[in-house]
């Protein structure tokens, strides 16, 4: 109910709500429009191949190869959300299961669980991204393989292998300190097994907890593919990203403002939103953390 | 404390094998085709693919590699200690370039960690005495706003307003300070300024929550009950506890950052360490993504080492233990 | 020495429960990989004690004297280190599985904070219920959840209401029930009113007693207001550091303690009688960390009694500070685990007044090295 | 000069919340005089701590509505500016609080929080600041003060840091302390040495002490008045002896018949049923009512207000004293002690 009254969270919940609908409606703007995602237009660059701004039917105007950035920025938000999305839930699952499992049980699995999420903490993310996505994406089969191709996939399996840690880390803290509680205790006085106890008795005061940092986690994964695009490691070229786009205003920025701007502030405002709506979810489930 | 500080560098040994074995596996084991394809020219020999495997070692299988890897990084090579070895792509010794380009990246990070200490701290500090006042609800945005704002975005916002527009700035580049000190300091601004928001805004909403929870503790209320200055309580009894977690955060922070600054780098174009990995990282260029790799796992290491330590100092609690 | 058998129970009753030379010690380890131990907590030592059927045990002491320890040993939620309980002339120290199982039905516990012994996402019918599912207990469980409620004297139509609904006095209520829905023969009794406000306690404890005498059930009841012990147990056993000091009926315990240690706690509580002027024993020191125990008696430094043997308040006993007492039958059903137990005439006051605070240091410091 | 060194009248602290207003303290009177400890006695929620963290100027004056008066040395404290109460915290009133644990910086040294509060008030070099903390460690009974004072808090017992709070809230002569629950959180055989501390050093000091426990028999020990609170409101105000032996107020007679005895064991306890009112729904009427076993007609609609029933002993209650007497005998017939 705290939430309801928090004005910026139910906002940034509207936002979010109208992305969704700008996701999915893409193809239909693209119909509308008349403009495919990866058509080019050669009237919307000029004869140094410079693109050409927002006009009546190119309202955001075209990018260097004369496409319609409205339009790929529609379907870049599908990217944006599903890699946030699904990026986010595979690191919660990983994150939940180990950090429940190494506060639990303790001893050497809690030793190796913390230690590995230490190390995955330490390691410049970036660097080991760029070498898993180099080293998958060089060829058109990929690595392990051939199942991890390279791609959306690829982009959502790294963030998740690098975001997990922060998940585990947070819930191991609080099941080492809900193991603690005498309600724990008191079922495995009336006899309740191990897993009785992870998953009926502590898993659900986690809840509010895991949905709070995942939802902050979001605007970080989505940030995260935008980097990786930025630096040409992310998607392929012809799925249009925000990140990639903003990559390519980086050469003519200068005289094509609207590629860099466009792109940019959907991005600001989609990772905001996530914040603010993670912000706001933390101070109606967490009472404490009153701030 | 003697014995520990052993402890903890023997963890930093095990950090750094880990992390090159995860980067052998990863460049190595992972792609599929052969990395000698890639430096034997346009059209490859099996003559020519066999020489070029033999100068670059890549004719021994992978764990030989990785052993003799080690090996002359702790006995040293041809170019001196630690042994790291030339570049693949441009035959060159790597570390002559590797202390080269840490110029670049650490001036970067100082300068950067200067300017958000500066920032971040009074703000969190201001925002968390003043909390719930426009003040606080203005910096608390602001701070939301660059936590969310990508810093490329930023950067090539900011290019685009102070050098193409305004012409205030010269451009993107590095200049180092020997050369001129001027020009080193036009071309690092934006740099430090872009990088600094965004942690800045980090630790102002870390400093602010940490100066609310202190400000409930029992030991405050106990400083005024015996009287003190509010002045007093702020700047001696709330700042201690409220700021003495930054140093982790800061230390492990730098630490990350020495390979972390590769989007800042590449908006500027630093010739920085973050900018050379991510251009060997894409030419299987081994030796200098190893190079770089080492240097950020023992940079982390110690970070966080020197942070346990400072803490200890400022913590009395902890250094009893 | 009472090492080899359990120590009767009251009246020499076959004991529902006994423990035999009870260890538990807590391994206190550093590192950061790998873990190695440094040391230990000695939260019991060689603790033997019985209960008989139907009985009240009270058990005392202040913090860190293992009382809580005692309780979770009992209620097989700790391994012990060492030693043995029996319970049902049945030894389950090491019981496992579904041998165990059976146990626990037998075996409840309440515990001291009403906030924290329920799960705040579970309902009170889930709460109740849980021992009634995990035992598989065929019937209308809705039913017995709500019976157990009235017996308690909660409302049975907030059967799906949440903990935090609830007050405090009325949460310990459902800790109660939930004890009590396997119709177990002994319940430990964890401080099961120190967190409740002073008007609350006395509900609670009339609960509990009208709640024994109803369902014939046995209590190890724990505290450390001495106070609440005395109105509800039948005997009462004494820990200090870990160790039994004392144990015996309560009226003796209360009017004629032998132990030093014991006078003074007992001396130390205080009457609300509203009569000024009244003397009490006043200890000087604190009590040491269970992690690093005095050698010999572990009472021995802050010990008033100890100089009155000496003669000087500086000076202990040799043998207090070198052997441990164990506890033993000074008279029938009277246990005392001192060198030198109270005599009439032994004036304890004075002598801890006569204690400065730096001998009691030096004492420990010697005691502790 | 007069020996009343505190005199509060009428004083309400109402916290406004978004779910209603907060009555933490709703009309409280009392003195406290030099020589003399005040034993105020509550259970949770009854407005006890409030009450002196408002004497002392420690609430929040921006969340509270706060009326009435707080005279110290006649000085009204709720008109003085936060400066002027700065230069009384301290200085002329110490306090000291329930936990120990947490009371004090944990980074600092004891004796460098000691000599801060000397630093705050008088103008004397910091080695001078410092060899009164030392001295101070030693009145209160510390071991080794020269070496105490250059440790951390955390190298303290629980004992020892209530002990350093106490030299802390002492070191310049106040003439008033205000201890909150300070031995709630010790062992009981600590708890004895901090209450004979106190109790000293009233003694020595000639201070008046304002004592604030849960626990009927601590205040019954230690204090010569009593003020027992309920629901922001004192109930009951008398001497020691005549709230303990002779108690008025149904909640006193209760509490006092439903808390076992160390001393003696009796048959059967009556509690008190119900549990203490939330401060934002305060029952109409008398608070007590809705749990008063001997409540009648004019309870649940008229507030009875604090009377004298002779010899200042006073309490806020409907029944006729006559009626409060059979009350009393009728509860120790009941309590008869068990041989």
């Amino acid at each position: 109910m705290r939430f309801r009254r928090d004005r910026w969270a139910m906002a940034s919940l509207v936002f979010i709500g109208l992305l969704v609908i700008l996701a999915f409606a893409a193809p239909l703007i693209a119909t509308i429009s008349g403009h495919g995602p990866n058509e080019l237009f050669r009237d919307m660059t000029d004869d140094f191949g410079l693109p050409k701004g927002p006009n009546g039917s190119f309202w955001f105007g075209a990018d260097g190869s004369g496409r319609d950035v409205l339009v790929r920025i529609a379907y870049g938000a599908r990217v944006s959300l599903i890699v946030g999305v699904v990026a986010t839930g595979v690191a919660v699952l990983i994150g939940v299961t180990l950090g429940l499992i190494a506060g639990y049980r303790g001893g050497v699995i809690d030793t190796l669980i913390s230690r590995t999420a230490d190390i995955v903490l330490s390691l410049p993310l970036l660097l080991f991204a760029i070498g898993i996505v180099t080293a998958c994406g060089s060829s058109r089969e990929g690595c392990f393989g051939g199942t991890v191709q390279p791609g959306l996939t690829l982009v959502i399996i790294v963030i998740a292998l690098f975001s997990w840690p922060y998940v585990a880390k947070i819930v191991r803290g609080a099941v080492l300190s809900l193991r603690e509680r005498e309600f724990v205790e008191a079922s495995r006085s009336v006899g309740a097994g191990d897993l009785t106890i992870m998953f009926r008795e502590i898993l659900p005061n986690l809840v509010s907890v895991i949905i709070v940092y995942a939802s902050l986690l979001v605007p970080q994964n989505i940030l995260f593919e935008a980097y990786l695009s930025f630096l040409g490691l992310g998607v392929p070229d012809s799925t249009p990203s925000w990140g990639r786009m903003i990559s390519d205003a980086s050469d003519i920025f200068d005289v094509a403002w609207w590629l860099m701007l466009f792109p940019g502030i959907f991005l600001l405002l989609t990772v905001l939103a996530f914040n603010l709506l993670g912000d706001g979810l933390r101070d109606a489930l967490d009472p404490k953390a009153d701030r | 404390m003697g014995r520990y500080i052993i402890r903890r560098l023997l963890w930093t040994v095990l950090v750094v094998v880990l992390v090159t074995l995860l980067t052998f596996v990863i460049f190595f084991v992972m792609p599929k085709g052969d990395p000698a394809l890639r430096f034997a020219g346009k059209s490859p020999t099996p003559e020519l693919i066999q020489e070029v495997k033999e100068s670059l070692g890549l004719d021994k299988s992978v764990p030989e590699q990785y052993g003799l890897f080690l090996e002359r990084l702790v006995t040293g090579d041809e170019y001196g200690w630690p042994g790291l070895g030339k570049s693949f792509q441009t035959k060159q010794a790597v570390k002559p370039e590797l202390v080269q380009r840490a110029q670049v990246t650490i001036t970067l990070i100082i300068g950067g960690a200067l300017l958000w200490l500066a920032i971040g701290i009074p703000v969190g500090v201001i925002s968390a005495l003043r909390r719930g006042s426009a003040l606080d609800r203005i910096s608390m945005g602001t701070a939301l706003f660059f936590v969310s704002a990508p810093v490329f975005w930023l950067g090539l916002l900011s290019l685009y307003v102070f050098w193409k527009k305004l012409g205030w700035l010269p451009g993107t580049g590095y200049v180092s300070f020997g050369s001129d000190p001027g020009a080193w300091f036009s071309h690092m601004i934006l740099p430090w300024m872009v990088l600094a928001l965004l942690f800045a805004a980090i630790y102002a909403r870390v400093v602010r929550g940490n100066m609310i929870d202190v400000m409930t503790e029992d030991y405050i209320r106990t400083a005024r009950a015996k009287g003190l200055s509010e002045r007093r309580i702020v700047l001696k009894h709330e700042l201690r506890t409220g700021i003495t977690p930054v140093i982790t955060l800061l230390a492990i922070d730098l630490g990350v950052l020495v390979g972390g600054t590769i989007v800042t780098e590449t908006v500027f174009n630093l010739q920085g360490l973050g900018n050379w990995l991510l251009v060997a990282a894409q030419n299987n260029d081994l030796p200098v993504t190893l190079a770089v790799t080492v240097l950020v796992a023992i940079a982390v290491s110690l970070f966080s080492l020197i942070a346990d330590i400072l803490y200890a100092i400022l913590d009395p609690r902890v250094r009893y233990q | 020495m009472s090492t080899e058998s359990p120590a009767p129970a009251a009246n020499g009753v076959e004991p529902l429960v006994a423990v035999r030379n009870l260890v538990k010690r807590f391994p206190i380890t550093r590192g950061i990989l790998f873990q190695r131990q440094i040391g230990a907590v000695h939260a019991v030592e060689d603790l033997s004690l019985s209960i008989a059927p139907g009985e009240t045990l009270g058990l005392v002491g202040e913090s860190g004297c293992g009382k809580s320890t005692t309780a979770r040993l009992m209620a097989r939620l700790l391994e012990p280190t060492s030693g043995s309980i029996h319970f049902e002339g049945e030894d389950i120290t090491h019981l496992a599985g579904r041998a165990m199982q059976h146990v626990r039905r037998r075996v409840q516990i309440v515990f001291q904070d009403p906030y924290a012994s329920l799960n705040p996402r579970q309902s009170v019918g889930q709460i109740i219920g849980a021992p009634l599912r995990i035992h598989h207990v065929e019937g209308d469980r809705r039913k017995r959840v709500q019976e157990l409620m009235e017996q308690t004297g909660l409302n049975p139509e907030h059967y799906n209401r949440y903990p935090h609904e609830f007050s405090g006095g009325q949460r310990q209520r459902i800790g109660i029930a939930r004890a009590l829905a396997l119709n177990p023969s002994l319940i430990v009794c964890d401080e099961p009113v120190s967190a409740l406000d002073v008007s609350i306690q006395a509900q609670i404890v009339s609960l509990l007693t009208d709640l024994q005498r109803e369902h014939s059930l046995t209590y190890l009841f724990i505290s450390h207001d001495l106070g609440v012990v005395r109105h509800v147990s039948d005997r009462v056993a004494v820990m200090y550091l870990g160790r039994l000091v004392e144990l015996t009926d309560r009226d003796t315990l209360y009017e004629n303690p032998r132990h030093p240690y014991t006078a003074a706690l007992i001396s130390a509580v205080p009457h609300g009688t509203g009569s000024s002027g009244r003397r009490r024993i006043v200890l000087q020191g604190d009590v040491p960390s269970p992690a690093n125990p005095p050698a010999g008696c572990p009472f021995h430094p802050r010990c008033p009694k100890a100089r009155i043997i000496s003669g000087d308040p500086a000076v202990v006993p040799e043998r207090c500070a070198t052997e441990v007492p164990q506890a033993a039958e000074i008279t029938p059903g009277h246990q005392v685990a001192c060198w030198y137990p109270l005599e009439p005439g032994d004036d304890l006051i004075a002598a801890a007044e006569a204690m400065a605070p730096e001998t009691v240091e030096q004492a420990e410091e010697a005691a502790t090295a | 000069m007069s020996d009343v060194l505190l005199e509060v009248r009428d004083l309400r602290v109402h916290f406004p919340t978004a779910d209603g207003v907060v009555k933490a303290v709703d009309g409280v009177s009392f003195t406290v005089e030099r020589g003399h400890t005040l034993g105020v006695v509550g259970e949770s929620g009854s407005g006890k701590s409030i009450t002196f963290l408002t004497v002392m100027g420690l609430i929040n004056r921006k969340s509270a509505i706060v009326s009435g008066e707080v005279l110290f040395e006649g000085r009204n404290l709720l008109e003085a500016t936060n400066d002027e109460l700065r230069h009384i915290r301290g200085d002329r009133i110490g306090m000291i609080f329930q936990d120990p644990m947490t009371s004090m910086h944990p980074m600092y040294r004891v004796g460098d929080q000691i000599a801060e509060a000397i630093l705050a008030h008088r103008s004397v070099s910091k080695g001078d600041a410092r060899a009164r903390a030392v001295e101070a460690l030693r009145l209160v009974g510390i071991p080794a003060p020269e070496q105490r004072a250059r440790q951390y808090p955390h190298e303290f017992s629980g004992g020892m840091r209530q002990r350093a709070m106490i030299a802390m809230a002492l070191v310049l002569d106040p003439d008033l302390l205000i201890a909150d629950e300070p031995t709630t959180a010790l062992d009981v055989t600590v708890q004895a040495q901090i209450l004979e501390v106190i109790d000293e050093l009233k003694q020595r000091l000639n201070i008046g002490v304002a004592l604030i426990s849960h626990s009927l028999a601590t205040v019954a020990d230690v204090s010569q008045d009593v003020m027992v609170m309920y629901a922001g409101r004192p109930i009951e105000q008398g001497t020691r002896d005549q709230v303990f032996t002779a108690p008025l107020h149904p909640y006193a007679l209760g509490l006092l018949s439903s808390v076992p005895r160390v001393d003696r064991r009796v048959e059967r306890l009556v509690p008190i049923e119900g549990s203490p009112p939330s401060l934002i729904h305060v029952p109409s009427g008398c608070a007590f009512h809705p749990r008063c076993p001997y409540r009648f007609a004019p309870c649940d609609t008229e507030r009875p207000d604090l009377r004298d029933r002779g010899g200042g002993h006073a309490d806020a209650c409907h029944l006729s004293v006559d009626q409060k007497a059979a009350n009393r005998r009728e509860r120790l017939d009941m309590q008869e002690p068990v041989a």
